[in-house]
């Protein structure tokens, strides 16, 4: 019952208009930019626009999400000082964690969700848009699993963590997956896209494929995939919740 | 006369903060007391210009409350609740900023910073980031910026904050010794009453925007019939009674006992120590019995 | 005091000396705002790789002129004097402007993101405010005190690009306009301004300079983000060469509304801006010949009502949150 | 309740308080110290915020570190100035209630009950962004003691709060110890300390340098001169009198005034024998001695 206290209270703090307001910006931006782009892009088939459109756009914004939400749940606890009045309530801190975090990660996933959803209107929402739409739903929700729970370690070990996690959604994650080699093995988004829907290999142009994360070949198969996010988000969670349990988050005074 | 006030009526919407306030603020320190939220504040921010009233008026250091706010706070010091700084400065920057911000001329700034700096007790810490000082560090920076472009009037708002007990008894003489003999007129705003005592010379208790009392802080504690107080160091009941058939009204408060008697000073005095004397009680302690400034104030504050 | 006395009263003293008239206190801010600005080596080592592109240009200008004249020959000679006659002048301010526009975000990061959201946070609007000073003089002195030294850094290298030009290169028509240099500070003005008026307005929104400045540089990239979409999108639809027939997406409706769409960031303002009101749509950078269509420049007019109506909101949202009345809470 | 034995604690290289034995049982037991003795950190120590890095502390038999069973018998009024500052009062108290394990209902009840207590019911439904300090100091105390806690702890609880809030807060606070509740209480307001409790426990520089009944540790620094005041309108004279006495250590004349001081380690003896002065014919017309007070036991602690 308290989890779901503090979930609810978790969600509202993350629901505040302000956000809110600024996040549906950045849904209208994704739109307006799927819409154009679906437009110039008339004669390719609308699966491949769709996937094309979700790894550019959809898949970009949620890592983002994920490190400004993954960071509130409780780095921002700690600069506000608010921290103190959760941690000393009759609460054990994995239920803390953990209800704060599912809050976390399930705003993560509806911006992803509503961001796919408006790149899917973009490009048409045929039969087999649908069916791309419904794979990449199950992929966004692993990913944002997974990177709010990777992310939530972060903020665990360091201080200011949201600079690192946005360094890391933006350059780790749009670079490394274009890497030569084998390297894209290393960031999610790899897995993310195995799960997800595939645009076809190539289009032709590379300016597009290297925008799509397209250039490097993708061998991931599906199971890998589920295998290494599975360890990946069970990892992170177990870690995260023990160091949590075990060190001391006293409200710091934040000069710069 | 530093300040006088004249049927002061302020509004937030329908809220009525001061209502017809008139008040006349004598030279030399002040304490302004009254509960929170009784407009003290929002008398403090009409006294400066910042809130215009809707009805009355008044002066302060001579100048029209109304439309002179900006030569007021030329001539003001204002020593803030919170913690404030500018950010990015040390000391020495922070005051002569202020100073500027007054109207000095930046070399006359840069230089009286460094005096008043060195008057706070700051001296030695001058040239530090204001970020990394301690509370009691804050609070006499921000009396610094308050003093440095050498106002006729300093207002202090809760000045001994925070403080532990030495701090806050070097915050009150410097207040103090600021306040008598330096031209610089002081209101005190602040809910420790012994502070204020310590200080101030008249008080103003505010409450429920109006002004239920004012007055020297001597007068409004002088009982009438001017009853002593005496300590013993055990209690004693043959020395009351002893007392009692000489005339006294007796008032027992556990080993304190306020006694009425006839008599010049010089004589009550020489009654009670033959009396103890005699009944074999230890005095310990004897003065002129007054009001506490705290029942002053609940008598002001309930009235 | 006596003056005949050897032992000085250090006590507390009052001050007698002048006072200057309580009126415009802003410029006491905007001072300070400036005065910190010009102390932190960071700007200046920005102001300096801000001027990258003129430096490239000056450098391979020498280049060219010295393989000039240390082959002589009618061949060289015509050589370079056809590198001079690719070259137009307006278009390098416009690209030293353009190529500059990453520094001038992360010099209005290091002026503006903390300029009211640190202040929120050690509350010294407590400080100014119980000086003879006002909200307007508050937001006036701060806005000038990113502006001034923005529009500094902005101005310098093409300053100095433009005396060695002027000096070097007048034959070949480097003054034939003797509105350009007037025209191209409007750019820098209103490009400052710009930068000044939003970066005021977010950081107005925070009490962490950190965050502002994340905000700030999220919005800025994410917007870069959209435009290098559209710019993609325009050049898929248009074709990548210059001249080049179209590949794709020739009946869509979007194709003509797309090169609008490229300005519609803090940069690609700016840029469409500076083409407007140099009234030029770019050309190959350095003089080399280059195959991408450089996009058209927007309206002017629309451009700079943009422009103010961004600075003005900036200002705006600043101005609302700026709460003067809570001086003494 | 509270057991402390030999526990430290650093912040890096800096340290919080170093090795403090001590226990607290039931009633109000004073935590006094200057700024950046220590205090603070023992609260966390105790509410379990921070471990121990050195001994171990004990609270109702547990080790207070991360401990829901603690937490469950423990109130704690933190010295930081933050909140959700969005919520109103009401709703603050109530999810701090909600936090508490209570049903809704219950937490509402519990919330409304708290409020009242600290005088707030008026003006609870305001956004707490709004709030002056000393409201923010009574929605802070209301959420330490919805739950009915057994230990009570309050950093620095009556900053801000006008001379009403205090006395009606000292009340409460005596209340609650007669209830039978440990509490624990910081502050610099030593007079008011004064008329909450006679036990204390004084930090300095992260030792304790002094704990138990006020009156037991006076009599115990006793030995140090005692300083008793004198009024007189004949101040010489009665000073060579006094200066002859063996017990008196020093007489000083008070600048300008009809008043002296004098100095004496044996105050029972001087106070025995000043009334065959007055029967001698030197008039005393106030006698008082300014170290009969807390500052002054305090002033010796920290400053000797």
């Amino acid at each position: 019952m308290i989890a779901r206290v503090l979930f609810v209270h978790a969600l509202r703090d993350f629901l505040r208009f302000r956000r809110v307001l600024a996040w549906l910006l950045v849904i209208a931006g994704v739109a307006a930019a799927g819409w154009v782009w679906a437009g110039l892009m008339g004669q390719m088939a609308p699966t491949d626009v769709y996937a094309r459109l979700s790894s550019i756009l959809t898949f970009r914004v949620l890592p983002l999400a994920a490190a400004v939400f993954a960071t509130a749940v409780v780095g921002q606890e700690v600069e506000q000082k608010t921290i103190v009045y959760l941690l000393t309530r009759p609460v054990g801190r994995p239920t803390l964690l953990l209800s704060r975090a599912a809050a976390a990660a399930l705003v993560v996933f509806a911006i992803g969700a509503a961001c796919a959803l408006a790149v899917a209107l973009a490009a048409g929402l045929g039969s087999g848009v649908a069916r791309s739409l419904g794979q990449d739903l199950v992929a966004l929700a692993v990913g944002s699993l997974a990177y709010v729970s990777l992310f939530l370690v972060v903020s665990l070990l360091l201080n200011r963590a949201m600079v690192v996690c946005l360094l890391y959604a933006f350059g780790w994650e749009t670079s490394v997956g274009n890497m030569p080699g084998d390297l894209y093995h290393l960031a999610v988004s790899s897995y993310l896209s195995a799960i997800g829907s595939k645009p076809a290999p190539t289009s032709g142009n590379p300016l597009l494929d290297l925008l799509s994360s397209q250039l490097g070949l993708n061998l991931i198969t599906p199971q890998r995939a589920w295998t290494v996010l599975a360890v990946l988000i069970v990892g992170c969670v177990v870690f995260g919740t023990r160091w949590f349990a075990t060190h001391e988050y006293v409200p710091r005074e934040d000069a710069e | 006369m530093v300040a006088s006030l004249q049927n002061l009526t302020v509004r937030y919407g329908s809220f009525t903060a001061l209502d017809s306030l008139s008040a006349e603020i004598p030279e030399g320190c002040v304490g302004l007391l009254g509960p929170n939220g009784a407009g003290k504040t929002t008398l403090i921010k009409t006294m400066l210009g910042f809130l215009t009233p809707a009805e009355g008026g008044g002066s302060v250091l001579g100048l029209d409350i109304r439309t002179q706010g900006r030569e007021i706070r030329q001539r003001v010091g204002l020593m803030p609740e919170q913690d404030c700084h500018i950010p990015g400065l040390n000391a020495v920057q922070f005051v002569a900023f202020a100073g500027e911000l007054a109207g000095m001329p930046s070399e006359l700034a840069l230089r009286r910073a460094h005096e008043v700096l060195e008057y706070c007790g700051l001296g030695e810490a001058r040239y530090r980031n204001v970020e990394t000082y301690s509370t009691g560090m804050k609070q006499r920076i921000k009396l610094a910026q308050a003093l440095v472009h050498g106002p006729r009037l300093l207002l202090l708002d809760e000045p001994t904050n925070g403080l532990d007990p030495r701090g806050r008894e070097e915050m009150l003489d410097l207040i103090r010794t600021v306040s008598h003999g330096k031209g610089v007129n002081v209101i005190v705003s602040s809910h420790l009453l012994p502070d204020v005592e310590r200080v101030c010379d008249h008080v103003v208790v505010v409450s429920r925007g109006k002004v239920t009392e004012q007055g020297a802080i001597a007068r409004l504690k002088v009982i009438e019939g001017r009853p002593i107080d005496i300590e013993l160091k055990e209690e004693s009941p043959e020395f009351v009674r002893a007392l009692r058939d000489l005339g006294a009204a007796v008032e027992a408060m556990g080993l304190v006992l306020r006694v009425r008697l006839e008599g010049s000073a010089e004589q009550v005095s020489a009654t009670i120590f033959r009396t103890a004397r005699q009944t074999g009680a230890q005095v310990r302690g004897l003065a002129v019995a007054q009001r506490s400034l705290e029942g002053v104030f609940e008598e002001a504050v309930r009235a | 005091m006596p003056d005949s006395g050897l032992i000085a009263d250090l006590s507390y003293r009052g001050y007698d000396g002048p006072l200057l008239p309580p009126t415009h206190r802003w410029w006491v801010i905007a001072r300070l705002g400036v005065r910190q600005a010009f102390r932190k080596r960071a700007y200046w080592v920005v102001t300096a790789l801000s001027a990258w592109y003129y430096l490239v240009m000056m450098a391979v200008l020498f280049f060219f002129e010295r393989a000039a004249q240390s082959a002589p020959g009618p061949r060289s000679e015509a050589g370079f004097e056809a590198f001079l006659g690719r070259i137009v002048w307006k278009d390098q301010f416009l690209h030293g402007f353009g190529f500059a526009q990453l520094l001038y975000l992360i010099a209005a990061l290091m002026l503006g993101a903390g300029a009211i959201a640190n202040d929120n946070r050690s509350k010294a609007l407590l400080v100014i405010l119980s000086k003879p000073c006002d909200k307007r003089d508050y937001l006036a002195g701060k806005w000038m005190g990113v502006f001034l030294p923005l529009l500094t850094m902005m101005l310098l290298p093409s300053l100095v690009f433009f005396l060695y030009g002027a000096l070097s290169y007048r034959d070949y028509g480097f003054l034939d306009n003797p509105w350009f240099f007037p025209k191209f500070l409007l750019v820098l003005v209103l490009g400052a301004a710009v930068h000044s008026s939003l970066v005021i307005g977010v950081s107005s929104l925070f009490d962490q300079g950190r965050l502002a400045g994340a905000s700030y540089a999220g919005i800025y990239f994410l917007t870069n983000f959209f435009t290098q979409l559209m710019v993609f999108a325009w050049l898929t639809a248009q074709g990548f060469r210059r001249g080049g027939g179209r590949v794709s997406g020739g009946q869509s409706p979007f194709a003509e509304y797309v090169d609008r769409l490229y300005y519609l960031s803090v940069d690609g303002l700016l840029i469409g801006l500076c083409k407007a009101i140099l009234g030029t749509d770019g050309s190959p950078q350095f003089g080399m010949p280059s195959p991408i269509r450089p996009v058209p420049a927007p309206p002017l007019l629309p451009t700079v009502a943009v422009a103010v109506a961004l600075c003005v909101a900036g200002v705006a949202v600043a101005w609302s949150r700026i709460r003067a009345v809570e001086v003494v809470r | 309740m509270i057991e402390l034995r030999s526990v430290s604690h650093w912040y890096g290289q800096v340290i919080g308080v170093n090795d403090v034995t001590c226990t607290i049982g039931p009633g109000v037991t004073a935590l006094l110290g200057m700024n950046g003795a220590g205090k603070t950190t023992m609260m966390r120590l105790i509410t379990g915020q921070i471990r121990a890095n050195t001994g171990s502390v004990r609270v109702l038999g547990h080790d207070p570190f991360a401990n829901p069973e603690v937490y469950r018998l423990l109130g704690y009024c933190p010295d930081v100035d933050a909140f959700y500052e969005t919520m109103t009062g009401r709703e603050f108290v109530t999810l701090m209630a909600r936090l508490a394990g209570f049903s809704a209902p219950e937490a509402r009840r519990r919330a409304d009950e708290a409020i009242d207590r600290v005088g707030m019911s008026d003006r609870a439904d305001r956004r707490l962004a709004g709030y002056s300090k000393g409201m923010r100091q009574r929605i802070k105390l209301a959420q330490a003691m919805l739950h009915d806690p057994r230990i009570i702890l309050l950093d620095e609880p009556l900053n801000g709060l006008d001379p009403g809030g205090r006395r009606e807060f000292i009340l409460l606070l005596r209340h609650l110890a007669d209830e039978g509740k440990s509490i624990l209480v910081s502050s610099h307001i030593l007079f008011e300390v004064e008329q909450m409790t006679r036990s204390i426990l004084l930090l300095h520089r992260g030792r304790l340098r002094a704990t138990g009944d006020l009156r037991v540790i006076r009599e115990l620094i006793d030995r140090h001169p005692h300083r008793i005041r004198i009024e007189t309108p004949q101040p010489r004279a009665l000073a060579s009198r006094l200066v002859e006495w063996p017990f008196v250590l020093s007489v000083s004349l008070e600048a300008g005034g009809e008043a002296l001081e004098i100095q004496t380690r044996e105050p029972d003896r001087f106070y025995g024998s000043l009334p065959e002065l007055v029967e001698q014919g030197l008039p005393i017309l106030g006698l008082s001695s300014p170290d009969n007070n807390l500052e002054s036991v305090f002033r010796y602690l920290v400053e000797a």
